[in-house]
């Protein structure tokens, strides 16, 4: 628990409540941005460099642009006159009180049940490479298969309809 | 407090924050937001128990955590292109007015 | 005549040579063009003409092969008769076999049909060049060819059936060609229904023969139907009002072939015939076609006279001879009052084949196929004289409306008198009065009766006087017609002066002088000059042909008359033109009789259906309607009430169901979420001590 | 006295830090580390700014800057104190704390991949495991910023500028890694400095740089295109086309902001040629056996500026692409020629030693690239431009 710990935590819930609480939905993209980078920090504070990178890759390279193109793409940026939250916040915001306070609480009865070691893994990307080509193979292949899927329906499902009723 | 039990309390906090986003927010696109927050928070549990678990050399939480990013880009793409999809349809993104399964 | 003994000449042949091994080639050739033709486009003129011709052609040639082979073996001294023969279906014991058979008859036939064929399609590329449809005509012409000299060639009786029904199939289809009009669709039935009667018989016949031999092939190394071995059985067979089987089955071939060649009764299809295009009636329905009965006749001879005692005269052979003598008088007679070009010559082939079965029928195969021979060739160079006559007038065919075209038509002038000569039997110089000549000869010779004999000198007498009325009419004179009449192209004239050619020269090949033709295909040395009376004979004949062609003159010659003007003859004997005119009213009688019993029949099938099976079926209708609506009110009442209840409570549950889901995706986390709380909570509880 | 060359820095650094407690030493180290970077690589920058100018000028016959200082070299310092004392103009409708944002955090990200790149032998800032990935991590956060800048601008121009590079960044960041996968593959590893090491051998007095092979040469083409457009350099300069959207995304940035901005698209340049040079150039190794004796970072850097030479040298020479022929080009073949790339090159990997493999991998990537051009050629895809007039 170390101070370097407590500035990421911060920067990431300051920017997961900004992505939700914001009312521009650039800012809110940007403010996920932050939290996502945040959520790479702690991966690397817990010594997965390689997880931490991916995440930065994937999130902030590639998932925020996506979400930053959406929003523009169905002019989310303008301001709703009726508001940006819904009438039942208040459920909402309950409920996920809720779970936050269950889980919490298991979290935090629970926590010292678990032996846990402080040595820090040393883990190689060469070790994560031979883990992804050994016993993980199959799912990687699956992943594979995923994303090619994933990449034609995006495609499709974007595409513009010839002859539709525009 | 343990580091592990830090780490899974800003896990399940950020978790709260995902839920309440896409719980509260009227637009698709911050649902889509919130559920990406859900899954970060899920996969930094993933690590953080294959840092403090017994076993890291087994690498089984990190794979958890790489196949779950693939997985959430995948996801991340397809929701946004039905977000698209859907819009150009209704010319709306509030959740709350795409209520019929009629395009 | 001691032709009869010496029938068995023949020596029996073991081994095929080669010629008779690709004599298949000769029909498959022009069958396998016509299917070619079939899938043509309709432009594709050319290509089916090059096609259709070029494969008859190389027929033609294989065809004089196999004459010539037939020729030298015969010079050599051993008449041939080859044969192959092959099973085509087995069950049990017994087996259809189809084959084919090259003796004289069969290599004369095929070159006549190949050569007046070729000849004839080389016309019709000219005749028929305005016509849409001429690579559909070239199709059936093909097919034609092909399944005629199927006919000639097969040595199966079955196999010569199906030949035969195919050459039926396209003389409809062909007399049918313009089947636009409603009269060429007509006659095409009438030529197809006719002709089924006679093919009836025919089937009876092949079946009784199959049933009594054992075997459908004609020759087959002492086995065939035709050899001694089965004509012996079938002489013992005794088929009742004093006909032994032999006898039996060749009246009923006789039938079949008669109804081919247009004998008596079943004449009448010829003449409407005339519907088709002008080649297509000299091709099938002058030279080849028709002449498949005669030959027909002639190919299974063997059995007709099988069990003759003395004169070659068996009850077969008399039916035969006294049909075709009273048809030969009976149609000449109908020829003179008729005013259409192509029905009087359709009248004067009815005529012709009539002589041609008498004469099988007292003088033997030689005198029957001479005439049908030089028939043939005269007789298709009047029908195309004629075709071309109506190509150049504008398709008019009354000869009332004709005349004065010697001038305007000089080739087909020429050819046409040479033709008309030749039909006629115009002495020395013309094949027809050879031909001719021999079949009087041969019914002054028959013992069983001389009318035949006067009925055919009067046909001659008649043939000469209607053919002197048509050429008058048609060359002489002033021209009536419309438009300018014209020469045909040189594709036509060049046939028809080959034709004028054989007109005159086929006569040296039967000459009494120097009969060969009959010793050729009857087997035997030939016969000397010295034949007792036979100078008398050709005197009468000649003196009867100039009597014909005087009187002919002098009531028709070199005039004018107006097309609407009665008849010369019709002034003077108005009854008896009447009734010639009606073809002695045939066709009315026939529509009279047979037709109207038809009718009547069909009106009561007509009835029957209607009130009795009709009636039937309405009550059974009925009551199947009665119980259908019986069912309807359990099925309303009973079953989906009870249905429809259990849905309306389904429908009630699945409504409360449905308003949870509402669409609204948030409602469905908030569930999700609140689950996730109770499960841990639940999991948590549950894991306390 | 050649090795004291050679790692003159290391030593340098070293005797700064031993005068420090040993608890401070390790942090001070990187810090030198950092200010080093931070010092060396916009020194580059402005001596490009001012290479640039000149050879673009003698490219178009003309002199260029010359004014300031002797043969105008001067030119950059008089630029950085005109943009630091401009006002900065902030359009009103601007999104404040958005368009402050994003500049900075386009040099920060920059700045950060330089941490990585073995600038000469032991020269490393972080000898990082996952190096390459890192260095692409943060060349992916760029794009960002870019979108931030032209976002906030509330300006078409921009927008349309930063949606431009945007699409053309990711897209051609695809091809800029999967060029990269191929040596990845060759050397077993993602750290930058073993992979130089395994370029560092020499047959003869040749180097085992990677582009003396056929995939080595077709990734690095790729690679080279892909560079290109991911620092939207001319001839993919499209969201900066000056005729098309002024300026692209930082069309609103003036003063400091816009030197910013112009800094960090230089150090992109300057961080993807390095990182080019180290996968397939052999990094700071020398050119052959007997040039060892010159110090590796002289290697690198002689290195580095002649890939900017070339991209000056493009800029001079090419005109610009149209987009849609831009995105063609990408996703129809630059794109499928490098997995292609990718293909051979594990052929390379498992065929073994001997002239075979050079033979065979040679055949494919040819035929391919000459199959693939005529297709594209006969498609008129890539074709030269056909200009309409209006009649």
């Amino acid at each position: 628990m170390t101070a370097i710990f407590y500035l990421i935590a911060a920067i990431t819930v300051a920017g997961g409540l900004a992505a939700v609480l914001l009312k521009n939905l650039v800012h809110c993209a940007l403010a996920v941005t932050v939290a996502f980078g945040g959520i790479a920090l702690l991966f690397l504070s817990l010594e997965a460099q390689f997880a931490g990178f991916v995440q930065i890759l994937v999130y902030i390279g590639a998932v925020a642009i996506l979400i930053v193109f959406a929003i523009l793409l169905t002019r989310g940026s303008d301001i709703p006159k009726d508001g940006v939250f819904s009438k039942t916040w208040l459920t909402g915001v309950a409920i996920a009180a809720a779970v936050f306070a269950v889980i919490g609480y298991a979290v935090i009865n629970s926590v010292n049940a678990i032996p846990q070691q402080d040595a820090v893994p040393h883990v190689t990307v060469h070790d994560i490479g031979l883990a992804l080509v050994g016993p993980y193979v199959l799912p990687l292949e699956i992943v594979a298969l995923l994303l090619t899927a994933a990449t034609v329906g995006a495609v499709i499902v974007a595409m513009h309809e010839k002859g539709g009723s525009e | 407090m343990t580091p592990l039990g830090g780490y899974l309390l800003v896990a399940a906090l950020m978790f709260a924050i995902g839920l309440a986003g896409a719980l509260v927010r009227r637009n698709a696109i911050m649902v889509l937001i919130g559920i990406e927050l859900m899954l970060n928070s899920a996969n930094l549990n993933f690590i953080a128990f294959w840092r403090y678990g017994p076993h890291p050399e087994a690498l089984t939480g990190m794979m958890f955590a790489i196949f779950s990013i693939a997985v959430a880009a995948a996801e991340a793409a397809v929701g946004l292109g039905l977000v698209i999809a859907i819009y150009r349809h209704t010319h709306t993104t509030e959740i709350d007015k795409i209520n019929r399964m009629k395009g | 005549m001691t032709l009869i003994q010496e029938v068995n000449l023949f020596t029996p042949q073991t081994t095929a040579s080669a010629i008779t091994g690709v004599l298949w080639l000769i029909p498959a050739l022009p069958i396998v063009a016509s299917g070619c033709i079939a899938l043509f486009k309709q432009p594709l003129r050319r290509a089916a003409v090059t096609l259709s011709i070029g494969s008859l052609g190389i027929s033609l040639l294989i065809a004089i092969a196999a004459f010539a082979h037939v020729l030298s073996g015969w010079l050599a001294g051993n008449a041939v008769r080859e044969t192959v023969n092959f099973t085509w279906i087995r069950f049990g014991s017994s087996a259809v076999e189809l084959g084919w058979v090259l003796d004289p008859l069969s290599a004369v036939m095929l070159v006549m049909v190949c050569f007046v064929g070729l000849l004839i399609f080389i016309y019709s590329t000219g005749y028929m060049e305005h016509d849409e449809n001429f690579t559909r005509f070239f199709c059936f012409l093909s097919l034609f060819a092909g399944a005629m000299l199927g006919v000639v060639i097969s040595n199966s009786i079955l196999m010569l059936f199906m030949c035969w029904e195919l050459v039926g199939l396209t003389s409809y289809l062909l007399i049918g060609f313009w089947y636009h009009r409603p009269s060429a669709a007509a006659a095409a039935k009438k030529a197809f229904l006719t002709t089924r009667v006679g093919d009836i018989f025919f089937l009876l016949g092949i079946i009784w023969l199959f049933a009594q031999t054992g075997t459908l092939l004609f020759y087959s190394h002492g086995t065939g139907s035709l050899e001694p071995l089965a004509l012996a059985s079938l002489l013992t067979q005794h088929a009742g009002l004093g006909l032994t089987a032999a006898g039996a089955i060749g009246l009923l071939i006789f039938a079949g072939a008669a109804g081919k060649s247009g004998q008596l009764p079943l004449h009448v299809w010829l003449p409407d015939a005339m519907e088709g295009p002008t080649p297509v009636s000299a091709l099938i329905h002058a030279a080849t076609m028709v002449a498949a009965g005669v030959y027909l006749i002639a190919r299974v001879y063997p059995l007709m006279q099988a069990g003759a005692l003395t004169g070659g005269v068996t009850t077969s052979l008399t039916v035969v001879t006294w049909v075709g003598a009273s048809t030969a008088v009976f149609a000449a007679l109908i020829a003179v009052a008729q005013n259409d070009i192509k029905r009087i010559l359709a009248y004067s082939t009815v005529s012709q084949l009539g002589y041609m079965m008498a004469g099988l029928g007292m003088g033997g195969v030689a005198v029957g196929m001479f005439h049908l021979i030089t028939h043939a060739f005269f007789k298709a160079l009047l029908f195309m004289g004629a075709g071309s006559v109506i190509h150049g007038s504008h398709d008019e065919q009354d000869i009332r409306n004709l005349g004065g075209l010697k001038q305007l038509m000089p080739i087909t002038f020429v050819t046409y008198v040479i033709g008309m000569l030749a039909l006629c039997g115009f002495p020395l110089f013309f094949s027809g009065f050879w031909s001719k000549d021999a079949i009087l000869e041969a019914a002054q010779h028959w013992t069983v009766a001389r009318a035949p004999f006067y009925m055919l000198v009067c046909g001659a007498l008649l043939t000469a006087f209607y053919m002197t009325r048509q050429v008058s009419y048609v060359f002489f004179g002033q021209y009536r017609g419309h438009g300018h009449a014209h020469e045909s192209p040189r594709v036509m004239t060049m046939p028809l002066a080959i034709l004028a050619f054989f007109a005159v020269a086929l006569g040296a090949i039967g000459t009494p002088a120097w009969p060969w033709f009959r010793a050729f295909l009857d087997g035997h040395a030939a016969e000397s000059l010295s034949e007792p009376g036979l100078f008398a004979l050709m005197a009468t004949s000649s003196l009867v042909v100039l009597i014909g062609l005087g009187l002919g003159w002098v009531v028709y010659g070199n005039k004018s008359p107006e097309p609407e003007a009665p008849d010369a003859l019709q002034v003077k004997m108005p009854a008896v033109w009447n009734v010639l005119q009606n073809k002695f009213y045939i066709d009315e009688l026939y529509g009279a009789t047979i037709i109207a019993f038809y009718a009547w029949w069909a009106r009561v099938a007509d009835w029957l259906d209607r009130r009795v099976w009709g009636g039937a079926v309405a009550a059974v209708t009925w009551l199947f309607g009665l119980f259908a609506k019986f069912n309807r009110f359990l099925d309303a009442n009973v079953v989906d009430g009870t249905f429809d209840k259990g849905c309306e409570e389904i429908s009630t549950g699945g409504g409360l169901l449905a308003s949870i889901q509402s669409g609204v995706v948030q409602n469905y986390l908030r569930i999700l979420a609140l689950a996730v709380v109770a499960l841990v909570l639940i999991l948590f509880w549950s894991s306390r001590p | 006295m050649i090795d004291k060359a050679d790692q003159i820095f290391v030593l340098l650094q070293h005797w700064l830090i031993s005068f420090l407690p040993l608890a401070l030493q390790q942090p001070a180290a990187v810090l030198i580390g950092v200010i080093g970077i931070i010092s060396v690589f916009p020194a580059i920058f402005a001596l490009t700014t001012v290479f640039e100018r000149k050879g673009l000028g003698r490219i178009q016959n003309r002199l260029g800057p010359n004014r300031v200082g002797p043969f105008g070299f001067m030119q950059p310092i008089a630029d950085a104190i005109k943009s630091l004392t401009k006002e900065d103009v902030v359009p009103s409708t601007a999104n404040g704390p958005v368009h402050f944002l994003a500049p900075v955090g386009l040099v920060v990200a920059v700045f950060m991949g330089f941490a990585v790149l073995p600038v000469g032998r032991n020269m490393v800032l972080v000898d990082m495991d996952a190096g390459l990935l890192f260095f692409f991590a943060m060349g992916a956060s760029t794009e960002v910023s870019v979108f931030m800048a032209g976002w906030s601008s509330r300006n078409k121009y921009s927008l349309l500028g930063a949606m431009r590079a945007v699409a053309q960044m990711i897209s051609y960041e695809v091809v800029l890694l999967l060029s990269s996968v191929a040596v990845v593959m060759i050397t077993g590893s993602l750290s930058l400095t073993k992979i130089v090491e395994a370029q560092n051998q020499y047959t003869g007095i040749f180097p085992h740089w990677y582009i003396f092979t056929p995939w080595g040469l077709a990734g690095f083409v790729m690679y080279a295109i892909a560079a290109t457009a991911e620092t939207n350099r001319s001839p993919f300069d499209l969201p900066e086309g000056e005729s098309e959207l002024v300026a692209g995304y930082h069309t609103e940035y003036s003063g400091f902001k816009f030197a910013l901005f112009f800094l960090g698209e230089y150090l992109a340049m300057l961080s993807i040629s390095g990182l080019g040079t180290t996968l397939f150039l052999g990094g700071w190794s020398a050119p052959f056996s007997f040039l060892t004796f010159m110090p590796s970072w002289f290697w690198f850097f002689s290195k580095l500026m002649l890939s900017i030479f070339v991209f000056i040298w493009m800029r001079g020479t090419l005109p610009r692409l149209r987009q849609d022929q831009l995105m063609n080009f990408a996703w129809k073949f630059v794109l499928p020629f490098t997995l292609l790339d990718l293909f051979v090159t594990a052929l390379w990997r498992f065929m073994g030693e001997g002239l075979l493999r050079w033979f065979v991998c040679s055949a494919i990537l040819l035929a391919a690239y000459i199959i693939m051009g005529r297709i594209a050629m006969v498609r008129k895809q890539f074709g030269p431009r056909s200009y309409r007039y209006a009649e």
